[in-house]
């Protein structure tokens, strides 16, 4: 029995470090636009399958698929910004109503995908990161040592952006008050639009990941996003390493169910979790 | 504000003549003698199981353009209109009913999820429309009314024959069982353990997951912790694919052991390295060498389950309907007693008082040395 | 005899005391004025007894003598407390004579489900907007109003609450009733307060307008940095030597 | 015909949930994702007591009413306390826990296998099992709804429902407990959507849970949205619109396959549409 609990860990951490990426993307628009923005499901799997169609049907070299694929979904973020949200926010639109438009934009382009590529699934194979590697006694592939280590970049790479930069001291005044922030001279246009980019270029490597370790069909956007925002939420609204707290406190507690109870109440068991922090600790644990 | 109203108002009404204007037309030309003969086809175009439904559609699809390159129906072209059923009750009786009272179908080949099929049943023997269903396999379907058939074995063969095959000739005695939280596992599963049981095996673990699910490492190894000596898998490819994924880098050596939605080479293109060893249950087909060359000629590179039965169960529609003509319990008389020769998804198809397939014979495929072979 | 009394109120916001033992005495009949510089803790003193925000120390005594610690927003119509708001809160997407009636009718769920507003809730709501004249404003989306016609109809909403059936309203809070009125509407309110107070309602008033203050308070109490500076009649306040300093800033 | 009258009980059922569903986000300004899982507890409810208790469609109908009501002061308990976006995503949660647990509770609901055979409705001689009398039996029940709304929303119990939509914070000051009238609406629309999910079961004589998740749900919120808030034609308007319109496309002639992601994509795109250039939807007074 005791050789299972390393592997439970690790089963944890690779689910956490994906739901921690996938959490640094939408935290990082929540955090600046203020409202949840729906969509972003949408970019994880439009990653997913730009990756699929360079590498696969184009065979395009990996890094160059790569690159591209970042680049493409970060370029969708960025009309998803320019085309639906930026002329609602200038109107002074409430958050109920960009959502709802997020939702729209969700459900367009998650059928838009199944149209093009089919509903069949699909998977993406990189020989080299299909071994696997045993950490203390647990199994881990490469592909998901590189999810964790992307993560982890991920996160050391925004919280240098956000705390070291005069870019992202502009995208923390602008999440604090827009107002004050436009008074004072900052850009919010096109700092906004680039915050699209970087959660869009977030997006594509989260759905490349999930594409290269278990596989990508159009309706996996809404699960990984659900998972996101109760990382975001049990985290702590404030703080970037709340998201990355709440991730792996979210993947620990699923696979504890899964363990005890059985795979069909993990669903349950997350959202549960997540009634009882809006219930109790409506500001997650870093009390931002 | 006043112009939408008016262009709403503009909207609704063009809607009704549509869906009416389309409803009167048919109404004179159902009786008649020429004009197309319609069929109706009823599988899930969105959604999860989206793939399968699309290749039935053109598997049924292939079938009808064989039948009318060779002169059609007593020379009266055959013409298939699709709906989507998207595995909901809902979508699947708007589906039927559409077919049946606008399109005026002599038939209808559908649904493909259980959830579909029994949705419809009902407007089925009140209309007086024969339905065949080309895979929804749950047991509840047996006595769904004297319109409704299946050319796709309940799930009650399935199971059975897969606990004696494991019980008997494997000589398994401890199994875990993860099936996919739908109707066709939950049936699935509920026959074979049934029958595990009472062989004397033993069912150490039972644990389902949800269609979407992508993650099965912790279950996997709570299969391992629970000293089964194998795992029985009920789900469909893309849950297959990741489960032995995941397996092997967990190296749980546990053997796994499928039904028939393995029979799809874009599992085994992808995992048939690393499932030495592995079996599946399927429903005995004759050679389908030429099916699925003809599928590909079609742009289907892999052939899905229920493809073959939604085939079959086109030509079964034409075989009767050359003999009895377009009215509907005309059909149902001849369906209960029709002799179906050289099937492609069983050698001769025919049905029992519940419009059952009768017979159902499964075999095991296996994969030695990352082919798939049949026992 | 006083109607309400607050004892020693306190509030800090993150370790700056910004009302600190602050004690009032407010009388029915009388227009009691709260004067001071921007800061001084003011509408943080109104928010605190209407139970806006919850206070860290000290208490409120109402007519009943009851010593209340604590005081929830739905509470304080119960004690008889109403009030107007600094930067008006009023229902935008809802007409002005809903915005009206709302106060009027049952405020339980079940009283409220089984009940229309009859007549008689619409001739006190013509009263009472007659008396501010919104009356012929009354169908309009209050979104559509200007700013004064919002303070105005406010106003009026305080009025109304008095009108209640069960339990008049006898303590109004004003929180700069004045602030962007028109010179007219500055006159129409003055005449208002003083009818309400010669009816025998408790005024409280904040104000920056000297003149109105002169012209309207009965007693000023004069706050500065949260600290209760003095307390008297108009005119000793208003000379006195160390108001002015705190008015004008040292 | 039959097509006809199949199209207008589905209207007439999906009404009595676009009424329902306006009290709650319409006049209280309160999203909830919820109103698909009580839709659907009134539905296993009624086919429950019907199959094993023999029991007539009316009599199961008001225990199916009560059933539901006491499961939505079970959530309206919690989800009462939030607000706007919180509370939106709060019934996101409760939506997924209720889908969850109608496709777990194996022992009650038969999980994913469903409840077939569902009898048709009787009352005393009459038994409603063609189109036809069923359709009569839709419009009766439906009008009772658009009865109870209209009266709901012209008491003064309305009149404080878009008083704590519009700003809740403040009614309070006037002695309203919006708690109480927050938890009320809430059960009272639940109720309703029972009777929608009674007349489901029997109409279609199949219930599983696929029907009842969260993009239905959605679905719903779209109808609403596109009739427009706080205005029961504007409810019923958008129901007509969103049951018509797949019916129409399927006569558009998209080819089958892509036929279906059609209809996704122009539900995504009408919802973006709405909220850039009518958030109040075609009659409605009220915009998020």
């Amino acid at each position: 029995m005791n050789s299972i609990i390393p592997q439970i860990v690790a089963n944890s951490i690779i689910a956490g470090s994906l739901y921690a990426l996938v959490g640094l993307g939408f935290f990082m628009i929540y955090r600046t636009v203020k409202f949840f923005d729906l969509g972003y499901g949408a970019l994880t799997a439009f990653g997913g399958y730009m990756m699929y169609w360079l590498l696969t049907l184009l065979s395009v070299p990996t890094y160059i698929a790569i690159i591209g694929t970042l680049l493409l979904t970060a370029m969708l973020a960025l009309i998803m910004n320019r085309l639906v949200y930026r002329p609602l926010r200038a109107r002074g639109s409430s958050n109920m109503v960009l959502l709802v438009a997020s939702l729209g934009l969700f459900t367009a382009i998650q059928a838009i995908i199944a149209i093009l590529f089919t509903s069949q699934f699909k998977t993406i194979t990189i020989r080299s990161l299909q071994e696997t590697v045993t950490l203390f006694g647990a199994f881990i592939t490469h592909t998901q040592l590189l999810m964790i280590a992307v993560t982890i970049i991920v996160f050391i790479g925004l919280s240098v952006l956000l705390r070291m930069t005069r870019f992202g001291a502009s995208i923390r005044a602008i999440g604090d008050d827009e107002e004050v922030a436009k008074i004072v001279g900052v850009n919010t246009k096109n700092i906004v639009s680039w915050v699209f980019i970087i959660a869009g270029a977030i997006a594509g490597t989260a759905g490349l990941l999930v594409g290269l370790d278990t596989g990508i069909e159009p309706t996996m956007g809404m699960q990984l996003l659900l998972k996101a925002v109760i990382a975001v939420i049990i985290g702590g609204v404030g703080r970037m390493y709340g998201v990355v707290i709440g991730a792996f406190l979210l993947a620990f507690i699923e696979n504890i169910a899964v363990w005890h109870l059985s795979g069909e109440w993990k669903d349950v068991v997350a959202f549960s979790v997540l009634i009882l922090f809006l219930l109790f600790k409506p500001k997650g644990i870093t009390g931002a | 504000m006043k112009n939408i109203k008016w262009i709403i108002g503009i909207l609704v009404v063009i809607i009704l003549v549509v869906v009416l204007s389309n409803g009167g037309d048919k109404e004179q030309s159902a009786q008649q003698t020429e004009g197309p003969i319609k069929i109706g086809f009823i599988g899930p175009l969105t959604g999860d199981v989206a793939s399968l439904g699309e290749n039935a559609l053109i598997a049924a699809q292939l079938a009808v353009d064989e039948i009318n390159a060779n002169g059609g129906i007593n020379d009266r072209t055959v013409e298939l209109i699709a709906e989507d059923g998207s595995c909901s009750g809902k979508e699947a009786s708007s589906a039927a009913q559409k077919l049946i009272s606008i399109d005026k179908v002599v038939g209808i080949i559908g649904g493909l999820c259980s959830s579909e099929s029994s949705a419809f049943t009902g407007i089925l023997n009140q209309s007086e429309t024969p339905g065949i269903s080309y895979c929804s396999s749950a047991a509840t379907l047996s006595d769904a009314g004297d319109y409704f058939f299946r050319t796709y074995p309940s799930d009650a063969y399935q199971g059975v024959f897969a606990a004696n095959y494991l019980r008997n000739e494997k000589m398994i005695d401890k199994v875990a069982v993860l099936y996919v939280n739908d109707d066709w596992g939950a049936g699935l599963k509920q026959s074979f353990i049934d029958t595990f049981k009472n062989l004397g095996g033993e069912v150490v673990l039972e644990e389902s997951f949800e269609k979407d699910e992508r993650d099965f490492r912790t279950q996997l190894l709570k299969a391992q912790a629970s000293g089964a000596n194998l795992i029985y898998y009920l789900g469909f490819d893309q849950g297959a694919v990741s489960a032995i994924k995941q397996r092997d880098e967990l190296n749980v050596d546990l053997p796994m052991f499928g039904a028939d939605p393995w029979d799809d080479m874009t599992i085994w293109n992808d995992v048939a390295s690393i499932s030495e060893g592995f079996g599946y249950t399927v429903p005995h087909t004759t050679d389908s060498q030429s099916f699925t060359s003809k599928m590909a000629d079609v742009g289907v590179s892999e052939v899905s389950v229920c493809a073959s039965q939604s085939y079959d169960t086109m030509n079964i529609f034409a075989q009767v309907i050359g003999q009895v003509g377009t009215n509907g319990s005309d059909i149902k008389d001849a369906l209960y007693d029709v002799q179906y020769q050289n099937g492609i998804s069983s050698q001769n198809i025919s049905f029992d008082e519940n419009g059952d397939l009768v017979g159902a014979e499964y075999v095991v495929k296996t994969i030695q040395d990352g082919q798939v072979v049949e026992l | 005899m006083s109607i309400l009394e607050t004892k020693q109120l306190h509030k800090t916001f993150n370790g700056v005391p910004v009302v600190n033992g602050v004690s009032l005495s407010i009388e029915s009949g009388k227009i009691t004025s709260l004067i001071g510089p921007n800061g001084s803790g003011k509408s943080t003193t109104i928010n605190l007894i209407t139970g806006m925000i919850p206070f860290d120390g000290g208490a409120v005594v109402i007519e009943k003598g009851t010593i209340l610690s604590r005081i929830q927003p739905n509470q304080i119509a119960s004690y008889g407390i109403t009030r107007t708001f600094q930067n008006v809160e009023v229902f935008e997407q809802m007409t002005a004579l809903d915005n009206i009636l709302l106060v009027l009718t049952e405020r339980n769920v079940f009283s409220s489900l089984f009940e229309k507003h009859t007549q008689y809730h619409l001739d006190i709501a013509e009263r009472v907007m007659k008396r501010l004249d919104i009356w012929e404003k009354r169908n309009d989306m209050v979104e559509n109003l200007s700013y004064g016609q919002r303070k105005l109809l406010e106003i009026a909403r305080v009025i109304a609450m008095g009108e209640r059936t069960d339990g008049e309203t006898k303590v109004l809070f004003f929180d700069e009733p004045y602030a962007g009125l028109f010179p007219e509407m500055v006159k129409l309110v003055t005449t208002i307060l003083k009818e309400l107070r010669d009816e025998g309602k408790a005024i409280i008033l904040v104000e920056h307008n000297m003149d109105l203050i002169r012209e309207l308070s009965d007693y000023v109490y004069v706050l500065d940095a949260g600290k209760h500076l003095k307390e008297g009649s108009v005119d000793n306040v208003l000379s006195d030597q160390q108001v002015i300093e705190a008015y004008l800033g040292n | 015909m039959d097509y006809i009258i199949h199209l207008f009980i589905l209207i007439g059922i999906f009404s009595i949930l676009g009424l329902s569903l306006n009290l709650v986000i319409g006049y209280t300004g309160l999203l909830s994702a919820t109103h698909a899982g009580f839709y659907g507890i009134g539905a296993y409810a009624v086919a429950i007591l019907m199959k094993n208790t023999g029991m007539n469609f009316f009599i199961a109908l008001l225990l199916s009413i009560v059933i539901t009501v006491l499961s939505a002061l079970v959530i309206g308990v919690v989800l009462s306390k939030f607000k706007d976006d919180i509370y939106a995503l709060g019934s996101f949660g409760f939506a997924i826990i209720t889908y969850g647990l109608m496709l777990n509770l194996q022992g009650v609901t038969r999980g994913p296998l469903g409840i077939p055979g569902i009898g048709r409705p009787e009352l005393f001689d009459i038994s409603f099992s063609t189109n036809l009398t069923f359709l009569i039996l839709t419009l009766v029940l439906a009008v009772l709804v658009w009865w109870m709304t209209r009266y709901i929303t012209r008491s003064s119990y309305g009149r404080v429902l878009q008083a704590i939509r519009e700003n809740e914070k403040t009614i309070q000051f006037f002695g309203y407990t919006t708690y109480w009238y927050k938890l009320s609406i809430f059960m009272i629309s639940a109720g309703m959507a029972a009777i929608a999910g009674a007349l489901f079961a029997t109409y279609i004589t199949f219930i599983d849970p696929s029907s009842f998740t969260l993009i239905e749900s959605i679905f719903m919120i779209a109808m609403i949205i596109l009739g427009g808030l706080a205005d029961n034609r504007g409810a019923i308007i958008g129901v007509i619109i969103m049951i018509l319109l797949p019916e129409f496309l399927r006569f558009v002639g998209f080819p089958t396959e892509v036929a279906a992601q059609m209809r996704q994509v122009i539900y995504g795109l009408m919802l973006v549409v709405m909220m850039l250039y009518r958030p109040q939807g075609i009659y409605g007074k009220f915009k998020f």
